[in-house]
């Protein structure tokens, strides 16, 4: 029987970019599978959260939906995803993996198709062990995630951190951190700024002639984001699970196919998209939705082909993968990233032994 | 901490409240002048930021950009005083503000249907960019110190105006009674299209210059906005030479909190919370500001009238 | 020909009517008196001719101009000078900036306004807010004046005034008079008015109900009309 | 027209229409319009909150989303305790937490009432302008506050996961809930009507036409519009802790500046002043949202576009509009 | 002899430079009216401020109903007793004229905190202001709202409110201000029946009424209390003829 499928992501506001490549990814997969038994609805949630309640409402009340998906931010899904899989309906996330559903608050109806939150700031940790930075700077939002992500990097960071700062959320002006890190005498920076706030942070770091190099995690580093960046943005590092030029068939014909279908380049958004419906698609195959037991292990195998190449559930139902170390380059006239190392290979995330499920 | 960076830091904040004062100067002269309370002067700096960005695109030029968001600007506050503002001067201040707040939803989404919603980005002109040497082995945006020298000037120029020439004295006479000063001949209504597109092209021009800095997009203006309204609860209302000061005062407190109070809260916990709750105390400083002088002086450091 | 010239004049609160037909001239160079007991319509019929208020009908020429559709600047451009009910000074501004925020050339000027009412020249500097009433008076017809004004309308302009203040201003209109001045006044000060006018026009439930010299004003008229 | 029309009648048609609704849907079986509907009674209960201040006090507040927030953190923050099984406090004195809505209802409003009466003992210094920009900001540090607060979620806000109880009925149930929330809005109707009626209304309202003439009769206008103030951001704080349960979640958006725009909104579509104003204007958001929402992504335009006629050509709101002028004989 | 009702003694108030009010000695005894007359600028209404409240004395003591008033705001001096009427009227204009006495009757209760009783059916709060109406002729317009009445009426409501509130002393800022010979001449008469309830002071610039009602007259010219005495003394005295009345 038909699957319907509920997507609230963002479609306006400033991280418009992110939840419209999530989608069409996603409806990517869907339109190449060829397949009549997926409806999906899709509804904009402008990234205000109490409008993603609603939106969950509606869906689960009026569309009666089966799935949910497509949330990009993590107070988002922390306002959604609770409930709604306490209403038994699953959730496929898309993006936004907070580390309270990996661990004690993890669910049996909730998957995270993409990585748990701290997976990328753990790879710049680790990355920045390998580059041989002795003394880094970190700095982050003030913010759940933001904290989440300085821990992250300090789990597996071994050097010194000679100031750890936390900017005031959506912050445009970075003046003020900038010549904290002109005095601090580090000889590395490692920042968590999604978004419009990483953007700004760059190009008034290159404006200020400050040469500390940088490192962040993918975020920042969109396909979008890189343009508006332009030179600010060479040789930064950043970690990612996905990269257009990771060398696997399944990822060509995604790059190649997203081109054709939408004339863009696809972002780490884009990419999750496609993989979570293709996901849901096999699952499909081997199990009906209104058999619960039976199409939760149909996803618990993951047994389709992703753009990630290797791909697997660990038992909390985050993934386990390969996280890769990207630099930014210039191609023609185009801004973008090329893979330049391996950060981590099968990383799990921190959380799973506490997930009882 | 060194002395250099010190310096750093009280330039950023003079900076930010030469950027805040050309916000709330606009605001409080339209106050001032008009009786008026205009929460679209967020939206006003909004375009300002816009129209620079896409001209500035457009043509290579940030010069270009910046003199077509002046011009943008003053004549949207123009076109919005005709069409909406002057059947709200007899008012009442809830009318004025529902609206205004009416103009600030249709401002931002007729520019998000024009703009679309990602962020649009401006970079300084070349001949900025980059940092110079100040004395004292300091190395400050040269972009940023043209900011504060461009705000002070305006500062000047606003205060002659207002306090020394005869459209001055109109302004202010009109901002008496206006059905009085029209009766002894002068156009009121022209008069207040004028101060009324003067105080958008204020804004404008600070959308521009910031725009540069930043990015630019849609609700840009609303945290100014509010901040300008601090500057002027502090400056006192109505008051060019009180928003002024209370800009740098606000400016300098904000950037300087942010900066040292993490650093202060360490000696009492634990260097992770203090962090966050430095950051948190940090935010709400200036609200801090606000209420300590409305203790002490309930109209504003300096008051225009009595 | 006619300075001013009403015809017919009729205006309007809202829905309520307050002019139900005012008929009026002032000659170049003429003072004439409007005169009536409280709430008869003299204020309202100088707001109609100043189109202060514009809900009005019937017929308002100045210098042969028609001014019911203009704005109120423009009619005060015309050469129309008024001194309001309740003085209305521009608190904020002081006493020179209030007179010359709205002053045009002409013969009088800031000098000669002090040389009329010395006491402003003493406060030249203070807020028109923090004078005291009188003062406010002698600033709001220095005001007027300093506008040059073919016609100057005067509204109650020695309402609150010390008894030798009034007499000065009184001396200062009849001086004004002398000037050939065009005035237009309306006043409490019956005897004052009646030394001074070349004509009198009375208001009764917003209509001219006399007019003529006043000398002629009956013992009649005055207890009908003006209530003396 | 305007006889049958009038206002008493209005505000009873608005009333049973606003009850109807969610009767219709779930009997249709779609409850997700009783959802709505009790947005809309929450909405409008934080209107009619903002109309004690705005309306029959003058007080134009543009911070009253912090009562709003402020009711909505108190049970969110009491709901994340008693999750966790984590007590309130345990110095001096062991405070269990608790789902029952009752006690979560009090605690907000004495919350909210408190935040109201320190805002409003500061900003009631001033007055006109001033008012306005000092509410704004007071809201706006509260906002940030709570963004930048780490202990209860910051930005990402709060998750309650099982909706708050109430003795005796089943709040998981759309309709239970609907029914519940709009009872506690008609308990504060009747109040907010005895009230202005009183001794109290009536020194209200005199002290929002002349303050001067007030204080020259021996009454405090500061006092008076105080305690308005706080009854104003109590009622509010109530809406808010209902709000809460309603999405089962808190976040600073509930304190954001919008928030207070569309709080305003409601009482000025409805109509100012009017008992039943801010319910019309809450039902009309409400609908307009729903509607056009789904239409358009750009419906705040339109809903610009409406408030600016309303301003402009509709003064005394659609009330206003049906039923004339309010007189106070 | 009983203390007066109102006494002021050494009050004085400067702006800036200017000295408004130069150790002002004053008193109002109860029944009597006493005018306070004197040049534009003179000081007058600036002594009304100082004594209802409204502004603060640099030096000097003001008493009344036998305590100091120091430190007590405009509200708290009003509810001591002290009426003042406004040089401008200050109604409430969208009330009835008889809920405008209301709201003084309800004032001198000193109750503004009720929330319970409705007022509308308090008949109480309705006749003692339909009582105080009826004093100053107004009983037939106690339906109008206030903003639809003629000067003279306003002048009168002011008077029906201060009357509700049942003062001990009445301040009076130019009552007669803008009011014609025939409206004058009836307040005059009003004003002479009220000062058995309380006793008037007096600022006006129409002598006719100062001459026919004060019982003292004190005069004042540059903040300073020049002369002080009955009608027939002040008419004759000859520095108040040259600083004020000017010669007749
Ligand atoms: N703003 C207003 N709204 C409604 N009616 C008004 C208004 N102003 C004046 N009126 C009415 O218009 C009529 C004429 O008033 P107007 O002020 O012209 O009289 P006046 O002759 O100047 O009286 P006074 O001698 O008291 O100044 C009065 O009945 C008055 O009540
Ligand atoms: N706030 C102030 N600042 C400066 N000067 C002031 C202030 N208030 C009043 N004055 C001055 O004090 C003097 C007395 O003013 P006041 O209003 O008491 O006079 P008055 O006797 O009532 O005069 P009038 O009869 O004209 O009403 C005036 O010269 C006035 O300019
Ligand atoms: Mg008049
Ligand atoms: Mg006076």
């Amino acid at each position: 029987d038909p699957v319907k499928v509920g997507m609230i992501t963002t479609l306006s506001g400033g991280g418009a970019s992110l939840g419209i490549d999530s989608r069409d990814g996603f409806l990517l997969a869907v339109k190449q599978s060829g397949t009549k038994d997926i409806e999906v609805i899709v509804e904009d949630d402008a990234q205000k959260p109490d409008l993603a309640v609603q939106l969950a409402d509606k869906l689960i009340q009026s569309d009666k939906v089966d799935v949910l998906t497509g949330i990009v931010w993590s107070n988002l899904a922390m306002a959604v995803v609770p409930s709604a899989v306490a209403q038994g309906k699953l959730y496929l996330s898309t993006n936004a993996a907070p580390s309270q559903l990996a661990g004690a608050g993890c669910n049996a109806n909730y998957y995270s198709v993409s990585y748990q939150n701290d997976n990328l700031h753990e790879a710049a940790g680790e990355y920045a062990n390998t580059a041989g930075m002795k003394k880094v700077f970190i700095m982050a939002p003030n913010y759940p995630a933001g904290k989440d992500s300085l821990a992250g990097f300090k789990r597996f960071y071994k050097g010194e951190v000679v100031s750890e700062i936390y900017t005031e959320l959506g912050a445009k002006d970075y003046a003020g951190e900038i010549a904290q890190i002109r005095a601090s005498g580090a000889d590395g920076v490692f920042f968590f700024l999604p978004g419009g706030m990483g953007i700004s942070f760059m190009k008034q770091y290159a404006g200020a002639g400050v040469d500390v190099p940088l490192i962040g995690p993918a975020f920042s580093f969109d396909q979008n984001i890189l343009q508006a960046v332009g030179d600010a943005a060479l040789g930064v590092k950043n970690t990612s699970t996905w990269s257009k030029d990771l060398d696997n068939q399944a990822n060509k014909d995604f790059v190649a196919a997203y081109q054709a279908e939408y004339n863009r380049l696809p972002s780490i958004y884009a990419a999750q998209g496609y993989d979570t419906a293709n996901l849901l698609i096999s699952a499909m195959a081997k199990a009906a939705v209104s058999d619960q037991a039976g199409f939760r292990t149909a996803l618990e195998a993951a047994n389709f082909k992703s753009v990630r190449g290797k791909f697997s559930f660990g038992p909390n139902h985050h993934p386990i993968q390969d996280i890769y170390v990207r630099e930014v380059v210039k191609e023609g006239d185009i801004y973008t990233n090329k893979i330049v190392a391996t950060a981590m290979t099968d990383h799990a995330d921190a959380y799973a032994a506490d997930c009882k499920m | 901490m060194t002395f250099a960076l010190f310096t750093e830091q009280i330039l950023n904040g003079l900076q930010l409240g030469v950027m805040l004062f050309l916000m709330a100067a606009g605001l409080t002269l339209i106050f001032g002048v008009m009786g008026l309370i205009n929460l679209a002067h967020g939206s006003l700096f909004m375009v300002g930021g816009f129209v620079c960005a896409a001209v500035a695109v457009w043509s290579g030029s940030f010069w270009l950009g910046l003199a077509a968001s002046l011009v943008a600007s003053a004549a949207a506050g123009a076109l919005v005083e005709i069409a909406v503002i002057r059947r709200l001067y007899d008012r009442d201040h809830l009318d004025q503000v529902l609206a205004t707040f009416a103009l600030v939803l249709m401002f931002s989404e007729a520019t998000r249907f024009v703009f679309g919603s990602s962020p649009l980005y401006l970079n300084p002109p070349a001949m900025l960019s980059g940092p110079v040497m100040l004395p004292g082995g300091i190395a400050y945006p040269a972009y940023r110190l043209a900011i504060i020298v461009a705000g002070l000037l305006v500062a000047g120029g606003l205060g002659l105006l207002i306090n020394r020439t005869r459209l001055g004295v109109r302004i202010r006479a009109g901002e008496a009674d206006r059905e009085m000063i029209s009766a002894l001949g002068i156009d009121i209504r022209t008069l207040y299209t004028i101060v009324f597109a003067l105080g958008a092209a204020l804004a404008g021009f600070a959308g521009a210059l910031v725009g540069a800095i930043q990015s630019v997009e849609v609700g840009m203006g609303e945290p100014v906005l509010i901040l300008a309204f601090v500057v002027i609860v502090i400056g006192g209302i109505g008051s060019i030479r009180g928003a002024l000061i209370a800009s740098v005062i606000v400016g300098v407190v904000d950037t300087m909190g942010r900066f040292l109070l993490p650093d202060l809260l360490s000696g009492m916990m634990d260097a992770a919370s203090a962090r966050g709750t430095g950051a948190a105390i940090a935010s709400m400083l200036i609200y801090v500001l606000m209420a300590l002088v409305l203790i002490v002086k309930p109209r504003g450091l300096f008051p225009a009238h009595g | 020909m006619a300075l001013l010239r009403v015809r017919n004049l009729e205006a309007f609160y809202g829905a309520s009517q307050a002019l139900f037909g005012v008929d009026l001239e002032v000659g170049e160079g003429e003072v004439v008196a409007l005169m009536g007991r409280n709430g008869m319509g003299k204020t309202t019929t100088i707001r109609a001719i100043t189109r202060m208020l514009r809900s009005s009908r019937g017929e308002v020429r100045f210098a042969g101009r028609d001014l019911a559709p203009l704005p109120s600047f423009r009619a005060a451009r015309l050469g129309i000078g008024l001194v309001p009910e309740g003085r209305r000074c521009f608190g904020p501004l002081n006493v020179r900036e209030n007179l010359t925020a709205a002053a045009r050339p002409g013969a009088w000027t800031l000098n000669r306004v002090v040389g009329l009412f010395p006491r402003l020249g003493e406060r030249m500097g203070q807020q028109a807010l923090t004078l005291s009433g009188g003062e406010q008076q002698m600033l709001a017809i220095g005001r007027a004046l300093m506008t040059n004004p073919r016609l100057l309308i005067l509204d109650e302009a020695t309402e609150g005034l010390a008894p030798v203040v009034r007499r000065e201003i009184w001396a200062a209109i009849g001086e004004l008079k002398r000037d050939g001045q065009s005035i237009l006044v309306v006043d409490k000060a019956f005897r004052e008015l009646r030394d001074l006018a070349d004509r009198c026009v009375i208001l009764a439930r917003g209509r001219s109900e006399w007019t003529g010299r006043p000398g002629d004003i009956t013992e009649a008229i005055e207890t009908s009309l003006l209530g003396v | 027209m305007a006889e049958f029309l009038n206002e008493r009648r209005m505000s009873l048609a608005i009333a049973l229409a606003l009850l109807a609704v969610p009767l219709m849907a779930e009997w249709l079986g779609n409850s997700f319009y009783t959802t709505l509907a009790t947005r809309a009674a929450i909405l409008a209960l934080a209107g009619v909150g903002l109309n004690i201040a705005l309306g029959s006090g003058g007080l134009i507040s543009l911070g009253h989303a912090a009562f709003f927030g402020i009711g909505g953190y108190a049970v969110g923050i009491i709901a994340s305790h008693h999750q966790a099984y984590e007590p309130l406090m345990t110095w001096p004195l062991t405070i269990a937490a608790t789902n029952q809505m009752p006690v979560l209802w009090l605690v907000a409003i004495l919350a909210s009432g408190l935040a109201a009466l320190m805002i409003g003992a500061l900003s009631l210094r001033t007055s006109g302008v001033y008012f306005i920009m000092i509410t704004l900001a007071f809201a706006q540090m509260i906002y940030y506050f709570a963004v930048s607060w780490p202990a209860y979620g910051g930005q990402d806000g709060l998750s309650i996961y099982v909706r708050d109880g109430f003795p005796g009925l089943n709040t998981l149930r759309p309709l239970d809930f609907f029914l519940l929330c709009y009872a506690v809005l008609m308990v504060v109707l009747a109040l907010v009507r005895m009230i202005s009626g009183a001794r109290f209304g009536a020194m209200l309202e005199a002290v929002r036409q002349n303050p001067a003439r007030v204080a020259a009769l021996g009454l405090s206008p500061f006092r008076i519009r105080l305690v308005a103030f706080v009854l104003s951001g109590m009622v509010t704080g109530l809406a808010g802790a209902l709000y809460a349960d309603l999405n089962r979640f808190v976040s600073p958006s509930m304190l954001s500046w919008h928030m207070s725009g569309e709080i305003m909104v409601f009482v000025i579509l409805g109509g100012a002043g009017r008992l039943f104003g801010p319910v019309a204007g809450a039902c009309i958001y409400v609908l307009f949202e729903h509607v056009f929402g789904g239409v358009s992504d750009y419906w705040q335009f339109f809903l610009g576009a409406l408030l600016l006629g309303v301003v402009l050509f509709a003064r005394g709101g659609l009330i206003g509009l049906a039923a004339g002028r309010a007189r106070h004989d | 002899m009983t203390e007066p009702v109102l006494s002021l003694s050494g009050v004085t108030r400067s702006f800036g430079a200017l000295k408004v009010s130069d150790a002002v000695d004053l008193d109002l005894r109860a029944g009597e009216i006493h005018a306070l007359i004197g040049p534009n600028g003179a000081g007058k209404s600036t002594l009304i401020k100082l004594i209802s409240g409204e502004i603060e004395p640099d030096a000097g003591r003001i008493r009344f109903a036998g305590r100091d008033l120091q430190g007590l705001d405009q509200a708290a001096r009003a509810r001591l007793g002290l009426a003042r009427t406004f040089q401008v009227s200050s109604l409430i204009p969208d009330f009835s004229v008889r809920r405008n006495v209301m709201l003084a009757v309800q004032a001198r209760e000193g109750s503004g905190f009720g929330f319970v009783r409705q007022v509308s059916g308090d008949s109480r709060l309705g006749d003692a202001a339909m009582t105080a109406l009826g004093r100053v002729g107004l009983q037939d317009r106690a339906q109008v709202p206030a903003a639809e009445l003629s000067h003279g009426e306003r002048r009168l409501l002011e008077i029906a409110m201060a009357l509700a509130l049942r003062p001990r002393a009445f301040l009076m800022d130019e009552p007669m201000a803008g009011l014609g010979s025939e409206g004058s001449g009836a307040l005059i008469g009003f004003l002479d029946s009220l000062r058995g309830e309380a006793p008037i002071l007096l600022v006006e610039h129409d002598m006719d009424a100062v001459f026919a009602l004060a019982d003292r007259i004190s005069v004042l010219v540059g903040g300073r209390v020049i002369a002080h005495g009955s009608p027939d003394d002040i008419r004759a005295d000859a520095d108040v003829r040259a600083a004020y009345l000017g010669e007749e």
